[in-house]
């Protein structure tokens, strides 16, 4: 497997999420998308390292896994709350507050 | 070792205490908390002066210098004026829930505090953690209220984007280099290929969600509105400074090959900041909304310090970082005292607030002064010192633009002013009462913006000695 | 001694100023007020009688505004025969005029009458001051500073529109003129470095003829306003409407004929340039026509008057500019005293009618029997009928005019001496022998006003006989003419009175048919040349259209254009804020704009920080002034 | 070089800003209080003012009374005053100016204690500008000479209407033309605007003259290249200039002053839009000289628009307020000129200019003060006849009036002579036909204005007004009038009084601009 190779199907993964987090009206939608993202950079970090033949990327691929966690679970009470004041978890809905 | 780690330690330690007294306490007087948490951070800031906290921990990745220790002090003072402006709001808005509100600014302030140490990545992306993710949660902690939830998904939304970035540009980073701590491998000469050019791009789309600079300003109005005032002014300050402590040392330290690169996007995230802060704030009719953009023009005119690429520069965006702290927390504060006491957030309730409340109006004056760049107060030497560094790097251009936007941004600065001074409308008469503890943080910053205002020159010293940190080894770039 | 005299001289009257100015109380006494004006010009009199004896060359300088790289500017005094002989005039004239005032003036109310003294006084300065400075731009100063009183003893009674309008016309119309004279002093400094007469006289030889040309055509410019020379005579017939005393002091005898005065104190410099002097003549020539035929159609004596002083200031510049600079001041020594006794006595009866329409007036012969004596001496004297004064003068400047062959206008100034005799007589005649019954019942003055009326009358009965000594005394050899030509003028203003006795007396013809046949002149004199339409036009149109541009495009354009931009920035701030559309996928896409952003910088799509900074070049090349010369921007470039 | 005398001017600068100070802790409504403490401060000045003239040693000449102490050592800040002929005037009329604010302003009672505290915050400006060696010093001081203009003609201004027309009607229609709030903010703003530019020149300076200090006295010495040079003056001509009410950028003054009270009017017509002008010829020729040679012709022409242009400007107003804006742009053009001719005749004459213009423009806003008191109206052609109900007014107005049309005797005239001898001499002669023109055009509209307001017959009743029952001046409004009138004669009659002072200052520039 090449060097660069790893990059780029990184960057396709990320691109995807990105694409997700964009598009996606469900919040929760929005939430899969930043996930994939999440993993495409820890593919590139993991892949790297093995590249490398050190144990960083390893490493911070693992502390990565469970801030995306911490992240994911503050997104996932605040998607509730939002449900629960706004009657709705579309994305583009919630737009009280604009210009 | 632990040395350096003292502040980090003692304020872990003293959290975990005030976690503790938040489980014992009886709900009503969990009021108590605020007190408690104001005194842990003067002890810290106390502990900050001592030299001994300088020096390096884990094998030199965690690094405590003056340039460290002077930011971690501005995240001291702005945590407490927060503090010190929330200790009276709790009871209205947060019944009970004071111990969660103290413990998630404080666990911001480890963030924070961490993230300005930090020589490596990977520390510094969970100390940026660390600091973003109580943001959030802050930001929603009105929870009744659809604003405060709805700034608070827009924060989560472009921060967590944000951490994805940074995550892969520390891995292009890591790709580029080899290594993810910089302080070991001063020669990075592999930077100058793509990679390292994509690294940077990566990792400066990824800080620009903290720093709030053109285009990444987005959330900052929403979030600004709807979130509970006294944390907006933390919001608005500590989290920015430490952003562009992050850009400050990465850079400086780590991405030195690259200066002639970012210099050149920092000058154009400058100008643009600059322009599309300060026209934005010039329709708005909501103070807080109007301080977000204003905060977001200042942005601009620091990063001039970093795109000026100089030591000198630097020192004049540490300074700024202090008369923006005061001003614009100062300013945030007197928009929660006219809250409390009229309920909104409207310009219009300025309306004769020199009769309601002279003392507040003055202060406000001073702030928006301060914020606008008129001499006598810190704000003028700010600017004055950050288009010097930017003149001095031969960007004279920028400077007039900057220069000319400044009267743009007094035209909405005065007509605050205006609602404030001139205009005689009908309304409301009656004299306006300011809560001790609130009047006591507008107080502070009054008197912080006025006299250094007139005596700059102790806060250019710790500036230059902050950013002698960076010292030895960084020419200046020209 | 002598600058002792000459400050006698011209002391007083300020000090009479500065006190009546600055104590309201003193100046509010009647008697007070008055009682000093005249003691100090009583003084200045008395003063300039002894320099006449003494005849005296002063001349006295203190630096007024210093200078180190230019040569400083001098305020001082110089005295002549020429100014010595004015210094006379002004101060009798004056002197008469405010004994007479107080007889006249005695109906005011005491702060107006005080006011009036106040500016009577510093009439009396400046107009001394005039007569004595011995620079240029003093000339200038105390020039502006008699129209200055001229504007404010027009417009005495302000209350009255026409009063406040015919003030602000002759201050327009003079200080019209004065531009000339202000850029013909300037371009004259430019040139000789100083204003000093007697500097100049000596450096204008060195000038080009051109550029002392040009300065001097500018500079007479100037005197053609103040001296009511066609064709700004206009403001003169309008000054009428300041209280009568005024205009026989300020409108007839002084300051009206400063002009004059100007080309005969610039005399020297004038010499060089023929072609201005024969200039100033033909101007003096057309004015005396013209002033005179327009007096033949007035109704209000005191217009008439006025008329009469532009015609005959006319022969006094006609006789300057054709090289009598003596004639002239000659004929302005007489006419101060015949015109300011003619305007007095016009006043006494104004005075005692209340109409200034001499078709209002009549059989005053009998009422006021000394009122007719006097106006008829000054009337004599104005037609130029031996013995009375007027008739040396007039004659003098007629005979020199032929002599020195200049045919047509020694013609035209003939037939204005036939003119002259006329209109006057059409006065007399109707005035004191006409047969209409006045309205009020007219009585004689009383004697504050008569008695300066007699001395006056005196003086222009007999002011012409000194005229080999007065000529001695100016250095001036009159030349001796016995010819027919000495009685030609005398011929035809006797004719001139027949004739007004043949119509007006006699009712021998009717005025109205010879105006009939004459129409189209009549026409144009009825419409007074059309002047006044064409300045109105000017000031109505002109004046007003382009303060209309300037001021519509400053507040509509200009202004409007910083307006537009403020506006425009503010909605370009109201467009920017759609970006902030409230929905929070749409802010992220700033993360890509941004990364976007960064790529164009790095791949150098948009300007890098060395194309930022590049060398500008130097500015000026981009405003590209025609103005700025080529040899600087020449340098520049090399640099 | 710590000045070893007593430190008369910054008394003279700093004497304001403490009573502001002391008024500031004084009680609201003790109005004569307030009023004599405002007096007596700037009585100090005043005198501290008159010192200065009479000790300044006229045959050592250069800057004098010099106080230096280093603020800021490392980026070359210091405290540095001093005084030279030019600014000795320029101090001179200040406190003339000041003084007959405080006295023009004396039956005020609507917060009077802050309007007091703005002025003399406002007036310390001024003083520092014009006593400041120290281009930041002096910045700060400009800074603080403009922003009190803001709340003092917010509050207590006026505001008149104006009708939107022409091709950017919308614009001045959604921008509020003509209120005061409108006329505060643009003044402010633009007077701002020209601040950045002067900024950035400043900036300029410090680092392209390679010195690192803000000293106008090291500054001096520096040669830049032209092209520097040019750049550098083009900033301050912009950044002054707007201040200096140079045509197109003068649109602030007339709606500024129109909209600002009394004793704001006179001080900023009298001395603020001075500052600008002092600001070109001080900074801007005296530091770039080659630059100032480059510029002449450009400063002149404008100069020259100024007076025809600001003068047919004045013509067409009908608001009281208005014509003296107008007139004053077209007698800032004067000052242009003068400083434009590059000679010593044209310099004296600019500087002799800003003292008298300030004088009477003082004197006209003080009159025009009072007569809307009076009237409750501004409107000249409502007015008719007052001359016989306030003679004292229409006296004055009168003296205000002659020295604006030049007349001599007065001050006016001998500045404007000065000028046009300069004009003459420069290397642009045909300037001299404009400038004397424009002074025919200021006599036929400003006596328009003086025959419309004062004589004629009275008119009664007009609309709502009862003019019958105008007052004239009373008690202490006198002084101001008689205060600003005997200078204008004095120095009308006796011009050497002043031009001894200036000349030296200006020779001394001269000797810099011309080698």
């Amino acid at each position: 497997m090449n060097f660069y190779s790893i990059l780029w199907v990184a960057f396709l993964v990320f691109s995807i999420g990105l694409f997700g987090v964009l598009s996606r009206r469900h919040l929760v939608g929005v939430i899969m998308g930043i996930e994939l993202m999440f993993n495409a950079a820890n593919l590139v970090l993991v892949a790297i390292g093995w590249a490398y033949g050190v144990l960083t990327g390893q490493i911070i691929a693992l502390f990565a896994i469970a801030i995306t966690v911490a992240e994911v679970a503050v997104g996932l009470a605040l998607f509730l709350l939002i449900e629960r004041v706004r009657k709705t978890v579309q994305a583009d809905e919630v737009s009280l507050m604009k210009g | 070792m632990f040395k350096p780690l003292t502040l980090e330690i003692a304020l872990t330690v003293g959290m975990f205490g005030i976690f503790l007294l938040d489980l014992f306490l009886d709900r009503h007087k969990k009021r108590v908390l605020g007190i408690f948490t104001l005194l842990l951070l003067i002890v810290i800031l106390g502990i900050s002066i001592s030299k001994s906290v300088y020096g390096t921990a884990f094998s030199g990745t965690f690094v405590s210098d003056s340039f460290a220790v002077t930011l971690k002090q501005l995240f001291l003072i702005a945590t407490g004026l927060a503090v010190l402006g929330s200790i009276s709001h709790t009871e209205k808005l947060l019944i009970g829930r004071e111990g969660e509100y103290y413990l998630l600014l404080l666990f911001s302030l480890l963030g924070m505090m961490i993230t300005v140490s930090a020589r490596e990545l990977l520390l510094l992306f969970v100390g940026f953690e660390l600091m973003s993710i109580p943001l959030y949660v802050l930001s929603g902690f009105d929870k009744g209220n659809p604003r405060s939830v709805e700034g608070a998904l827009k924060i989560f939304l472009f921060g967590t984007v944000s951490s994805a970035l940074l995550l892969l540009g520390i891995g292009i980073f890591f790709a580029a280099t080899g290594t993810t701590a910089w302080h070991t491998t001063r020669a990075l000469d592999e930077l100058n290929d793509p990679l390292g050019t994509l690294a940077l791009i990566i990792l400066l789309a990824g800080f620009g969600f903290k720093i709030a600079a053109f285009p990444f300003q987005f959330w900052v109005p929403d979030t600004y509105e709807g979130a509970p005032t006294p944390f907006v002014a933390f919001l608005s300050v500590a989290p920015k400074v430490a952003g562009f402590g992050i850009l400050f040392r990465f850079f400086f330290e780590a991405l030195e090959p690259l200066a002639s690169t970012w210099t050149l996007y920092a000058i154009w995230l400058a100008a643009l900041t600059m322009i599309v802060g300060n026209l934005l704030a010039l329709p708005q009719r909501n103070i807080k909304r109007l301080l977000a953009y204003s905060g977001i023009a200042h942005i601009g005119y620091m990063l001039l310090g970093l795109a000026s690429g100089s030591k000198f520069g630097l020192e004049m965006s540490v300074f700024y970082f202090v008369a923006y702290l005061f001003s614009n927390m100062g300013a945030f504060l007197v928009a929660e005292a006219v809250h409390r006491a009229t309920g909104s957030d409207d310009l219009d309730s300025y309306t004769r607030l020199y009769r309601r409340a002279p003392f507040l109006s003055l202060a406000m004056l001073v702030f928006l002064l301060s914020l606008g760049g008129i001499p006598f107060v810190i704000g003028f030497w700010a600017k004055l010192y950050i288009f010097l560094a930017a003149a001095e790097a031969g960007y004279i251009f920028i400077v007039l633009l900057g220069a000319l936007l400044t009267v743009v941004a007094l035209f909405y600065y005065l007509n605050v002013a205006r609602k404030m001074y001139i205009d005689e409308g009908s309304g409301e008469n009656s004299f306006i009462s300011l809560p001790f503890d609130l009047s006591i943080s507008i107080g502070i910053c009054t008197l912080a913006v006025v006299l250094l205002g007139l005596y700059p020159k102790g806060i250019v010293w710790i500036a230059i000695k902050a950013i002698s940190a960076f010292g030895q080894s960084n020419p200046i770039i020209h | 001694m002598n600058s002792i005299l000459l400050f006698l001289v011209l002391i007083p009257p300020f000090v009479s100023f500065a006190l009546n100015g600055l104590i309201p109380s003193l100046r509010k006494s009647k008697k007070g007020a008055a009682g000093l004006s005249i003691f100090s010009i009583f003084v200045s009199t008395l003063a300039s009688v002894l320099l006449l004896v003494e005849k005296p060359e002063v001349e006295f300088l203190f630096e007024w505004i210093p200078s180190k790289t230019l040569s400083p500017i001098h305020f001082g005094f110089f005295l002549d025969p020429f100014a010595v002989v004015m210094l006379f005039v002004v101060a009798v004239v004056a002197l008469m005029v405010q004994v007479y005032s107080l007889g006249y003036m005695s109906e005011e109310t005491p702060s107006s009458f005080g006011r009036y003294y106040t500016f009577h006084s510093l009439f009396a300065f400046s107009m001394l001051g005039f007569v004595a400075s011995s620079s240029l731009l003093q000339i200038y100063i105390f020039w502006e500073l008699v129209g200055l009183c001229s504007y404010l003893l027009i417009g005495f009674w302000y209350h009255r529109p026409e009063a406040a309008r015919a003030a602000i016309k002759a201050f327009w119309v003079t200080r019209f003129g004065d531009v000339g004279f202000a850029i013909g002093m300037v371009l004259l400094w430019g040139a000789t470095g100083t204003f000093l007469l007697s500097e100049l006289f000596v450096k204008a030889p060195e000038l080009s003829n051109a550029y002392l040309s040009l300065c001097l055509l500018l500079i007479f410019f100037g005197a053609m306003g103040k001296s009511a020379q066609f064709p700004l005579h206009v403001w003169l017939p309008d000054a009428m409407e300041g209280p009568t005393p005024v205009s026989a002091l300020i409108h007839a005898a002084t300051m009206v004929v400063a002009g004059v005065y100007l080309v005969v104190r610039l005399f020297p410099l004038f010499q060089f340039t023929p072609e201005i002097l024969s200039f100033v003549m033909w101007i003096g020539s057309i004015t005396a026509l013209i002033g005179a035929s327009l007096a033949l159609i007035q109704e209000d004596i005191k217009r008439i008057l006025a008329y009469s002083t532009v015609s005959q200031i006319g022969y006094m510049m006609a006789a300057a500019g054709a090289g009598g600079k003596a004639l002239g001041l000659f004929h302005l020594f007489t006419h101060a005293f015949f015109k300011a006794l003619l305007f007095l006595a016009a006043g006494s009866i104004i005075h005692a009618l209340r109409t200034n329409n001499i078709w209002e007036m009549g059989k005053l012969a009998k009422k006021m029997p000394q009122t007719t004596i006097l106006f008829l001496t000054g009337a004599l004297a104005l037609s130029g009928i031996f013995p009375f004064s007027g008739y040396f003068s007039k004659d003098e400047i007629l005979i020199w005019m032929h002599n020195q062959g200049f045919t047509v206008p020694f013609f035209i100034l003939l037939f204005t001496a036939f003119l002259t005799a006329f209109y006057m007589f059409r006065v007399f005649f109707v005035v004191f022998m006409g047969d209409k019954e006045a309205k009020e019942h007219g009585h004689e003055s009383p004697w504050v006003m008569t008695l300066p009326m007699w001395i006056l009358g005196l003086l222009s009965l007999g002011a012409g006989f000194p005229k080999e000594t007065f000529f001695k005394f100016l250095e001036y050899d009159s030349e001796s003419y016995h010819s027919y030509l000495a009685y030609l003028p005398l011929t035809v203003s006797i004719f001139g009175i027949g004739t007004a006795w043949l119509f007006y007396h006699k009712k021998y013809f009717k005025p109205s048919r010879i105006a009939e046949t004459l129409s189209p002149i009549t026409h144009v004199l009825v419409k007074k040349l059309w002047l006044d339409d064409i300045y109105l036009w000017v000031y109505r149109r002109v004046l007003n259209g382009i303060s209309f541009l300037c001021g519509w495009f400053d507040r509509y354009i200009v202004d409007g254009l910083v307006n537009a931009i403020s506006w425009s920035i503010r909605q370009t701030s109201r467009g920017l804020r759609e970006i902030q559309t409230g929905r929070i996928q749409d802010y992220l896409y700033g993360i890509i704009a941004a990364i976007i952003l960064f790529i164009w910088l790095t791949l150098g799509v948009l300007p890098t920080r060395d194309r930022i900074n590049e060398k500008i070049e130097n500015p000026v090349d981009y405003i590209q002034a025609p103005l700025i010369k080529d040899s600087k921007r020449d340098k520049n470039k090399h640099d | 070089m710590i000045s070893e005398t007593f430190p008369v001017l910054s008394l003279i600068t700093l004497s304001p800003f403490f009573g502001a100070i002391i008024l500031l802790l004084q009680p609201e409504r003790w109005y004569l209080g307030i009023r004599v403490t405002a007096l007596f401060s700037s009585l100090i000045s005043f005198l501290g003012s008159l010192y200065v003239l009479v000790y300044y040693d006229r045959t050592l000449g250069g800057f004098q009374f010099i106080e230096y102490i280093p603020i800021v050592h490392s980026l070359g800040i210091s405290y540095h005053f001093g005084a030279d002929g030019i600014s000795l005037v320029l101090i001179l009329l200040t406190s003339f100016i000041l003084i007959a604010g405080v006295f023009a302003s004396w039956t005020i009672s609507f917060r009077s204690k802050e309007f007091y505290v703005l002025l003399f915050l406002l007036v310390t400006g001024v003083f520092g500008v014009f006593v400041s060696l120290d281009l930041f010093l002096f910045f700060l001081f400009y800074e603080l000479a403009v922003l009190p203009m803001y709340l003092l003609i917010g509050i207590w201004g006026s505001s008149t209407r104006i009708v939107p027309s022409g091709p950017f009607a919308t614009a001045i229609k959604e921008m509020g033309v003509g209120s005061k709030e409108y006329g505060a903010m643009k003044l402010t703003l633009y007077l701002l605007f020209g601040s950045a530019f002067i900024l950035v020149g400043f900036l300029g300076l410090y680092s392209f003259s390679g010195l690192k200090t803000f000293d106008y006295l090291a500054l001096e010495t520096v040669s830049l290249t032209p092209s520097l040079q040019n750049w550098l003056f083009l900033l301050f001509y912009l950044g002054f200039g707007s201040l200096a009410g140079i045509w197109p950028i003068h649109t602030w003054s007339p709606d500024g002053h129109a909209a600002a009270p009394t004793a704001t009017s006179m001080m900023h017509a009298g001395v603020l839009m001075k500052l600008g002008a002092y600001g070109i010829i001080r900074v801007g020729m005296g530091l770039l000289p080659e630059a100032a040679h480059t510029f002449a012709p450009v400063i002149g022409t404008i100069a020259v628009i100024n007076i025809v242009y600001g003068a047919f400007g004045a013509m067409w107003q009908r608001d009281l307020k208005y014509v003296v804006a107008y007139s004053s742009v077209s007698h800032m053009g004067i000052v242009m000129l003068g400083a434009a001719t590059l000679n010593e005749m044209g310099l004296n004459g600019a500087i002799l200019q800003m003292f008298s213009h300030g004088i009477m423009t003082g004197l006209l806003f003080a009159l025009v003060g009072l007569i809307y008191e009076k009237a409750h109206s501004r409107e000249i052609l409502r007015m008719g006849g007052f001359a016989k109900r306030m003679p004292g007014i229409a006296t004055f107005f009168a003296i205000g009036t002659l020295t604006s049309l030049g007349l001599p005797g007065l001050s006016g005239f001998v500045a404007e002579v000065l000028v046009f001898l300069g004009a003459w001499k420069s290397s642009y002669s045909w300037w001299l036909i404009p400038a004397v023109f424009g002074a025919f055009i200021t006599a036929v509209y400003v006596l328009r204005v003086l025959k419309w307001i004062f004589f004629g017959p009275e008119k009664k009743i007009y609309h709502k007004e009862d003019f019958s029952e105008l007052k004239d001046a009373i008690g202490v409004e006198w002084i101001a009038l008689a205060i600003l009138s005997a200078i204008l004669i004095g120095v009308g009659l006796y011009p050497k009084l002043l031009l001894d002072l200036i000349d030296i200052g200006v020779v001394e520039l001269l000797q810099k601009i011309l080698t």
